[in-house]
C-alpha cells in the first residue's frame, strides 16, 4: 500500500508541476499559436488534475470544453487574426471617433 | 498535508501567473488565455479544497459551481475572441492603445 | 384583493419577466420595439408590485426550489434591495422610451435582447442573497453591458469594450476565488448564513481582500478607475447611460451587502482608506470633467467624481452616512441618465459632442438643455435637488462623527461640478464659428431626458419616502450611532 | 497489480511531459500540433489506466469524449490555423 | 492594470535605455507585488481547517427527493437550478454579443477532401449518439447537460470545418428557437410551476426527474448549437447558394 | 496474481512501451512525415495493447466492448489527422527529409 | 442543408429500399454501441431509443448506402490486427536505433479502387500499416510516404488494396496498381 500512496504523490507532483509550467510557457510563448497549442495541452491536463481530485463531473466538462471546443475556438480566432493581418498591411490609426445614427 | 493543497496551491499558482501575464503582455489573445489560466487556477481552489477531508465523499456543489464556471468562462473566451477581431479589424492591431483616452 | 396581490411571487417574476421579455426580442427582431417597451412596462409594474409587498409585509427571503440556504438559492428582498430595484425600473422605463427612438433598425434588433438580459441580470443581482449566484448575476450583466457599449461601431468604442470586458472578468475571477474561499471555510453561500458564522481567519481576510479588489475594480474606484470614460463615453447614449446610471451601482451594492453584512467593517483605518480613496476620486473625477473638450467624455469623467461620494459614507459609518450616500446614488442614477440623454440628443442633433462648438444648442433643443441643467443641478448637490439631500446628509454625518474635513471634500467637489456644468451650459448659449449641419431629434428622446433630469429634482423635495425605504430590513442595523 | 496502474499511469505521464519538448521546439506548426495530438492519445490512455486503479467508471466516459473530440482540435488545425503560416516558421 | 499604462507608454519614444529601465522597475515590482499575493493566498489556503464544512452531507439527504441520484446533477438541476438557469442566459448573451459585431465575412473554404469530409460523417452520428449517452448517464453518473451539448456543439464545429453551412432555411427563425430552446424551457417550466402555486423551480418530487431531463434535453440541443454558432464568430448570413 | 492477471500485465507494459517508443519516435525523427509515422502506430499499438490488457479485467462485456469503441474512435481519428496533416505538408510545400 | 456528395457511388441513386435496408442495420449498430456504453442497463432505452433514431437520420443523410460484406470484414480484421502490431513494432524498432534506420521516400500507388469511401478506407488504413503513410488520394493515385524506400511496398500495397474490396464487395481489375 505504501508504493501506491508514493505513486500517487509522484503523479500528483508531476502533474502539478507540469500544470504550472505548461501554463507558464503558454503564456510567456512569443509565437501566438505555439501559445495556443500549449494551452489546449494544459487543458488536457487539466481534465487528468480533476480526475485526481475525485471531479469526473467537471473532468468530463473540462475534456468537452477545455480540451476540445476552446482549442478549436482560438484556432479559429488566430487563423482570421493572421488573415486580416495579411490582408490589411497598413492599420488605418487615426480612426475617426464615428457620430452615431 | 494531503495532496489537495498541493492542487489548492497549484491553483494559487496559475491564479498569479495568469495575472502577470494579463496585465504584462499588450496582446489581446495572450490576455484573454491568461484570463483562461487565472479561472482554471479558481477553479483548481475551489474544487480541491472541497476535497480536504480524507476518507469522505467529495463535495458536489463545488463541482457544479466549476462546471458553471466553466461554461461561463468559454461563454466570455468566445466574446472576447470575436470582439478582438473586431478591435483588430478597426485599429489594425489586436492590442490596446497604450493610454486610455483622458 | 391585496392578500391576493402578496401571495404571487414577485421576487421570481421580476427577474423572469426580463428574461422573457429578451427572448421574445430575440425570437422576434423586428417587434423588437413594442416586445421590449410592453416588457418594461411589465417589469415596472411588477417592481412596484414587490414594493408594496415589502412595505405592507417586511423584508422578504424566497427560497427558490423550496429548498432554502445554505443547500439552495435564497432570494432576500429587503429596502435596500427594493431601493436599487426601483431605480433600475425608473431609469430603465425611462431608457426603454429613450432608446425606442434612438436605434435605428439594425441596431435595434441587437439592443433590445440585451438590454433585457441587462435588467434581468440588475434584478436578479439586487436580489440575490447568495454570493455564488451574485457572481453569475455579475457575469451576465458584465457580458451584457460589454455587448451593448461595442453597440458603436468604431475603434474607440470597441477598444473600450474589449478594456471593460478584461476588466470586467478579472474583477468577477478575484469575486470568485474571494467565494471559494468564504464556501471552504463556512460552508454556505448565503449572505445570511456567512454573516451568523463568520469569524476572522487568513483565509476570511484574503476572501474579503479578493472580492472587494474586484468590485473596486467594477464599481471603477479611483485610481482603478481607467477602464470607465472610454467605455462609458464612447458607447451610443441610452447605453452610456445604462452603464453611469445602474451597471457601476450594481457592484457597488455587492460592496455595501459584503461590508454591512458578511465582514461588518470594524477596522477604522481601512474605512479611513476608502473614504480618502472616494475623496481622491472626487476631485480628480472633478479636475478631469472640467479638462474635457467632449461632452460624454465630460460626464463618464464626473461619474469617477460621483462614485467617490459613495465611498464617503465609510469613514462615517453611520446611518446617516449610508443612507446620505444612498441618496447621491439614487440622485446621480437619475441625473447622470438625463445627462447622457441630453448628450446623446446634441450628439444625434449636431452629429458631434465637441464642447467649444455646441452652437447655440439651448434655442434649438431648449428641453435637452433644460434635462441637462436640471441634472446639472442635482449634481452639483444645489438645492432643491435629490443630490442636495445625499449631500446634506453627509456633511451631517461627518459634523456629528467629528469629521468635519469630509465635509471640505463635498464642497470642493460640488464646486468643480458647478464649474464644467456651467462651462457647458455657456457653450450652449454661444454661437459657433462654423455652422453644422442638424437633424431632427424625435420628441420621445426630449421628454425622457427631461423626465429623467425631474426625478433627480424631484428627490429633493420628497425625501420622506425613500429614506423611510431604506429602513425595511435595517440593512444598516449594528452600524455606528444613528 | 493496483501498483501496476499507478506505475503505469505516472509512466504515461512522463511520456507526455516528455513530448511537450516537441511543442516548445516546433519547428513547424505541424510538429506543435501533431505533439498535442500525440497528449491527446497518452491521456486516454492515462484516464483508462486510472479508471481501472481509482474504479471509477466514469473516468472511461472521460476518456471516450477525448478520442472524440482530440480530432476537432487537429482538424481545425489543418483547416483554419495553418494556412500563410509555414513561411515564417519552417527551418528545418 | 493601472500601473501597466506608463509601461506601454515608455516602449515607444526615443530615450528607450530610460524606457527599459522603467520597465524592468515595473516588472520587478510587479513580481514583487505578485508574490506577496501568491505568499499571502497560499497561506490562507494553508490555513484552513484540515475538514471541510461542505455541504455534501445535505446534499445526500435531499438527493432521494431531487429526482436524479448523480449529486452534482442534483445541485445543478435541483438544488441550485437558478445558477444554471442564469448561466444558460450567459452563454446565449455571448452569442447575441458576437451577433451585434456584425455578420461573418464569407470565407472561401476549400474543399475539405475525402478523407476529412468521411471523418465528418463518420463522426457526428456517434457524436450524437455519446451527446444522447451523456445526457442520460447525467442522471445518476458523472455526465449531464453541459458535457452532452459540449459534445454536440464538438459536432457542429466539426461539420462547419468540413465545409457545411446551414441552409438559408435554418438561419432565421428555427436557429434562433433551437438557440434559445434551453433558456426558453427553463423560463417557462418555472412560470408554468409559479402558475400552478410552486416556487420557483420547485419540482414537484415525482415530476422531478421528467422536469430535468426535458430541460436538460432542451439545454443540451441549445448549448450545442450556440457553441457551434459561436465557432461560426459572427451572425450567419442566409446566403443565395447555401 | 491469477494468470489472466499476469497476461493484462505483460499487455499493459508492451502498451507503455509502445508509448514509450512513440515519444521517442515524436523526438527523434528529423521530419513531420516520419514523426506522423511514430506517433500513428506506436500510439495506437500502444493504446490497443493498454485496452486489451484492461478489457480482462473487465466486470461485463459492455465495458470490454466500451474499452474497445474508444481504441476504434482513437484509430480512426489518428489515421484520418495523420493524414490530414501529411497532406496539408505536402500542401504547403514541406520538404521531405532524406538520408 | 445541402451535402456534398464524395462519399458513395456519385450518380448513382439509391431506391428507398436501400436507403431502409442501411438505416435499419445501423440504427441496429447504433443500438449495440448504445448498449456497450450504458452498459446494458434497461431504462436507458426510453432515452436511447430517439437518441438512436436522431444518430442514424443523421448517419443516413449525411452518409448514403453502400453495399459491404461481412465476411470480407471478419477476414480482414485478424490481418489488420496483426500488421498494425507489426506496423507498431517496426517503427519502435527503428525509433530505439541509435543510428535511426529510415530512409523515407514518396511512392505513387495507381488506385483500382473506385472513388469515395473504399479509397478513403484504404488511405487511412495504409496510415495504420507498417511503414506507410497516405499523403494524397489524387484521381489515379495514392500518394505514400513510406519510412524505408529499399522495401518493396508495392506488394503490400496490392494486398491490401485486395482485402479493402473483400471488404467492399468488389472485383477489382487485375492488372497492377503501381508504376
Amino acid at each position: 500500500m505504501e508504493t501506491v500512496t508514493l505513486l500517487q504523490w509522484a503523479f500528483d507532483v508531476v502533474l502539478g508541476f507540469s500544470l504550472l509550467w505548461i501554463a507558464w510557457l503558454a503564456l510567456t510563448s512569443l509565437d501566438l499559436f505555439r501559445a495556443i497549442v500549449l494551452f489546449i495541452a494544459f487543458g488536457l491536463l487539466m481534465a487528468l488534475a480533476w480526475v485526481r481530485l475525485d471531479a469526473p463531473d467537471v473532468a468530463l466538462a473540462e475534456a468537452a470544453i477545455g480540451a476540445g471546443l476552446t482549442g478549436a475556438l482560438l484556432l479559429a480566432a488566430l487563423a482570421r487574426l493572421e488573415s486580416n493581418n495579411a490582408t490589411k498591411p497598413t492599420p488605418e490609426k487615426d480612426h475617426q471617433p464615428e457620430a452615431h445614427d | 498535508m494531503s495532496h489537495v493543497f498541493l492542487y489548492a496551491l497549484v491553483g494559487v499558482g496559475l491564479f498569479t501567473l495568469g495575472l502577470y501575464a494579463l496585465i504584462v503582455h499588450p496582446h489581446l489573445l495572450r490576455k484573454i488565455l491568461a484570463i483562461n489560466v487565472m479561472g482554471s487556477g479558481v477553479f483548481l481552489m475551489l474544487v480541491a479544497l472541497g476535497r480536504r477531508t480524507p476518507g469522505t465523499l467529495p463535495d458536489p456543489v463545488p463541482h457544479a459551481m466549476a462546471i458553471t464556471g466553466i461554461v461561463v468562462a468559454i461563454s466570455a473566451t468566445a466574446l472576447a475572441l470575436a470582439l478582438m477581431l473586431r478591435v483588430q479589424v478597426e485599429t489594425g492591431r489586436a492590442e490596446l492603445p497604450e493610454e486610455p483616452l483622458e | 384583493m391585496p392578500a391576493l396581490i402578496f401571495d404571487i411571487h414577485w421576487q421570481a417574476i421580476v427577474i423572469l419577466l426580463p428574461l422573457a421579455g429578451a427572448i421574445a426580442c430575440f425570437l422576434w427582431p423586428q417587434r423588437g420595439v413594442q416586445l421590449g417597451l410592453i416588457s418594461a412596462l411589465g417589469i415596472v409594474a411588477c417592481v412596484a408590485a414587490l414594493g408594496w409587498q415589502v412595505l405592507e409585509l417586511g423584508a422578504q427571503r424566497y427560497a427558490v426550489g423550496g429548498w432554502g440556504a445554505p443547500l439552495g438559492i435564497d432570494l432576500y428582498a429587503d429596502g435596500l434591495s427594493l431601493l436599487m430595484l426601483i431605480v433600475t425600473a425608473v431609469v430603465g422605463l425611462g431608457i426603454s422610451v429613450y432608446s425606442s427612438g434612438y436605434f435605428n433598425q439594425d441596431r435595434a434588433r441587437h439592443f433590445w435582447p440585451l438590454w433585457m438580459f441587462l435588467w434581468a441580470a440588475l434584478n436578479a443581482l439586487f436580489l440575490s442573497a447568495d454570493i455564488f449566484n451574485l457572481y453569475v448575476s455579475l457575469e451576465l450583466m458584465g457580458l451584457a453591458a460589454v455587448a451593448l457599449v461595442a453597440l458603436t461601431k468604431g475603434a474607440d468604442a470597441l477598444t473600450g469594450a474589449m478594456r471593460y470586458l478584461l476588466v470586467s472578468l478579472l474583477g468577477s475571477l478575484f469575486f470568485l476565488l474571494g467565494v471559494a474561499l468564504l464556501y471552504h471555510s463556512f460552508g454556505s453561500v448565503d449572505i445570511a448564513l456567512l454573516a451568523e458564522r463568520m469569524e476572522p481567519s487568513p483565509a476570511v481576510w484574503a476572501a474579503m481582500g479578493l472580492m472587494s479588489a474586484g468590485l473596486l475594480l467594477k464599481t471603477a474606484l479611483f485610481p482603478l478607475h481607467f477602464w470607465l470614460p472610454p467605455a462609458h463615453a464612447s458607447a451610443p447614449a441610452p447605453v452610456s447611460a445604462l452603464m453611469s446610471a445602474l451597471v457601476v451601482k450594481a457592484s457597488f451594492y455587492i460592496l455595501l451587502r459584503l461590508w454591512l453584512e458578511i465582514f461588518p467593517l470594524t477596522n477604522a483605518a481601512l474605512a479611513q482608506f476608502l473614504g480618502l480613496l472616494g475623496a481622491a476620486a472626487v476631485l480628480w473625477g472633478g479636475l478631469q470633467a472640467l479638462r474635457q473638450t467632449r461632452l460624454k467624455l465630460l460626464i463618464a469623467y464626473s461619474t469617477v467624481a460621483q462614485i467617490g461620494y459613495l465611498f464617503l459614507a465609510f469613514p462615517l459609518a453611520s446611518i446617516i452616512g449610508w443612507k446620505g450616500a444612498l441618496y447621491i446614488l439614487l440622485s446621480h442614477a437619475a441625473a447622470k441618465a438625463a445627462m447622457f440623454m441630453a448628450a446623446g440628443n446634441i450628439l444625434h442633433f449636431g452629429g458631434h459632442d465637441r464642447i467649444a462648438d455646441l452652437d447655440r444648442v439651448v434655442q434649438r433643443l431648449p428641453l435637452s438643455i433644460t434635462a441637462f441643467a436640471l441634472a446639472g443641478v442635482s449634481i452639483m448637490g444645489l438645492p432643491p435637488s435629490g443630490g442636495f439631500i445625499g449631500k446634506w446628509l453627509l456633511l451631517e454625518a461627518a459634523i456629528r462623527s467629528a469629521q468635519w474635513w469630509w465635509g471640505i471634500i463635498l464642497i470642493l467637489g460640488g464646486l468643480l461640478s458647478a464649474a464644467w456644468v456651467f462651462k457647458v451650459i455657456g457653450y450652449a448659449f454661444t454661437p459657433a464659428e462654423v455652422p453644422h449641419e442638424a437633424r431632427v431629434v424625435p420628441a420621445t428622446m426630449e421628454w425622457a431626458a427631461l423626465a429623467m433630469a425631474l426625478v433627480a429634482i424631484l428627490l429633493g423635495l420628497f425625501t420622506s419616502w425613500p429614506l423611510a425605504l431604506m429602513d425595511i430590513g435595517l440593512p444598516f442595523a449594528g452600524e455606528g450611532d444613528g | 497489480m493496483q501498483i501496476l496502474y499507478f506505475a503505469l499511469a505516472l509512466f504515461l505521464l512522463l511520456n507526455l511531459v516528455a513530448g511537450m519538448w516537441r511543442v516548445l521546439r516546433g519547428p513547424t506548426a505541424a510538429d506543435r500540433m501533431l505533439a498535442a495530438q500525440l497528449f491527446g492519445t497518452t491521456s486516454v490512455a492515462v484516464l483508462l489506466v486510472l479508471a481501472q486503479a481509482m474504479n471509477r467508471g466514469a473516468l472511461r466516459d472521460v476518456a471516450l469524449v477525448f478520442a472524440l473530440l482530440a480530432a476537432v482540435t487537429a482538424v481545425a488545425f489543418v483547416r483554419r490555423a495553418w494556412p500563410d503560416r509555414e513561411a515564417k516558421h519552417d527551418t528545418e | 492594470m493601472q500601473q501597466s499604462q506608463p509601461l506601454k507608454k515608455t516602449i515607444n519614444p526615443k530615450p528607450m535605455t530610460e524606457g527599459v529601465k522603467k520597465q524592468l522597475l515595473f516588472r520587478l515590482l510587479l513580481v514583487a507585488l505578485l508574490s506577496l499575493l501568491a505568499t499571502g493566498l497560499g497561506y490562507a489556503v494553508l490555513s484552513l481547517p484540515s475538514s471541510a464544512p461542505g455541504l455534501s452531507e445535505l446534499v445526500a439527504e435531499n438527493l432521494e427527493t431531487s429526482g436524479v441520484s448523480n449529486p452534482v446533477t442534483a445541485v445543478l438541476l435541483n438544488f441550485r437550478a437558478y445558477d444554471t438557469l442564469l448561466e444558460l442566459g450567459v452563454l446565449l448573451l455571448a452569442l447575441l454579443g458576437v451577433w451585434s459585431f456584425g455578420a461573418v465575412p464569407e470565407r472561401r473554404e476549400s474543399f475539405p477532401g475525402p478523407v476529412l469530409d468521411t471523418l465528418s460523417r463518420l463522426l457526428v452520428p456517434l457524436l450524437i449518439l455519446v451527446a444522447g449517452y451523456l445526457l442520460w448517464v447525467g442522471a445518476h453518473a458523472p455526465g449531464g447537460a453541459f458535457q452532452a451539448g459540449s459534445v454536440l456543439g464538438a459536432a457542429g464545429v466539426l461539420l462547419l470545418l468540413a465545409g457545411w453551412r446551414p441552409g438559408a432555411r435554418f438561419v432565421g427563425l428555427p436557429l434562433r428557437i433551437t438557440l434559445v430552446a434551453g433558456l426558453g424551457v427553463f423560463v417557462i417550466v418555472s412560470a408554468v410551476l409559479i402558475l400552478v402555486g410552486g416556487r420557483l423551480l420547485e419540482y414537484p418530487p415525482s415530476f422531478a426527474a421528467t422536469l430535468i431531463l426535458l430541460i436538460e434535453a432542451a439545454a443540451t440541443l441549445s448549448i450545442g448549437i450556440t457553441l457551434a454558432a459561436l465557432f461560426i464568430g459572427g451572425r450567419p448570413e442566409a446566403g443565395p447558394n447555401n | 496474481m491469477t494468470p489472466s492477471d499476469l497476461l493484462s500485465a505483460v499487455l499493459l507494459i508492451a502498451g507503455a512501451a509502445f508509448f514509450l517508443a512513440g515519444t521517442l519516435g515524436l523526438l527523434r525523427f528529423p521530419d513531420v512525415y516520419t514523426r506522423l509515422h511514430a506517433l500513428t502506430k506506436a500510439d495506437n499499438v500502444g493504446l490497443g495493447l493498454v485496452v486489451a490488457g484492461l478489457a480482462m479485467q473487465a466486470e461485463s462485456l459492455a465495458g470490454a466492448g466500451k474499452l474497445l469503441l474508444i481504441w476504434l474512435l482513437v484509430l480512426l481519428a489518428g489515421a484520418s489527422v495523420a493524414h490530414l496533416v501529411a497532406a496539408a505538408a505536402r500542401q504547403r510545400g514541406i520538404k521531405l527529409w532524406r538520408r | 442543408m445541402t451535402v456534398h456528395t464524395v462519399v458513395g457511388r456519385q450518380g448513382l441513386e439509391f431506391t428507398p429500399r436501400e436507403y431502409l435496408r442501411s438505416g435499419c442495420l445501423r440504427a441496429v449498430l447504433f443500438a449495440l454501441m448504445w448498449w456497450t456504453l450504458t452498459d446494458g442497463v434497461m431504462d436507458s432505452w426510453l432515452v436511447g431509443t430517439p437518441v438512436i433514431l436522431f444518430a442514424t437520420l443523421a448517419s443516413v443523410v449525411l452518409l448514403p448506402p453502400f453495399s459491404w460484406s461481412l465476411l470480407g470484414l471478419v477476414r480482414f480484421v485478424p490481418f489488420f490486427l496483426w500488421r498494425s502490431l507489426y506496423g507498431g513494432v517496426d517503427v519502435a524498432r527503428r525509433a530505439l536505433q541509435p543510428r535511426l534506420p529510415i530512409s523515407p521516400g514518396l511512392l505513387d500507388y495507381r488506385w483500382r479502387l473506385p472513388p469515395g469511401l473504399p479509397q478513403v478506407f484504404m488511405a487511412n488504413i495504409v496510415s495504420l500499416l507498417p511503414g506507410t503513410l497516405s499523403v494524397e488520394l489524387g484521381a489515379n493515385c495514392l500518394q505514400v510516404h513510406v519510412l524505408d524506400e529499399r522495401k518493396d511496398f508495392l506488394s503490400e500495397l496490392e494486398k491490401v488494396e485486395q482485402r479493402v474490396a473483400a471488404i467492399f464487395g468488389i472485383s477489382l481489375p487485375l492488372s497492377r496498381g503501381g508504376e
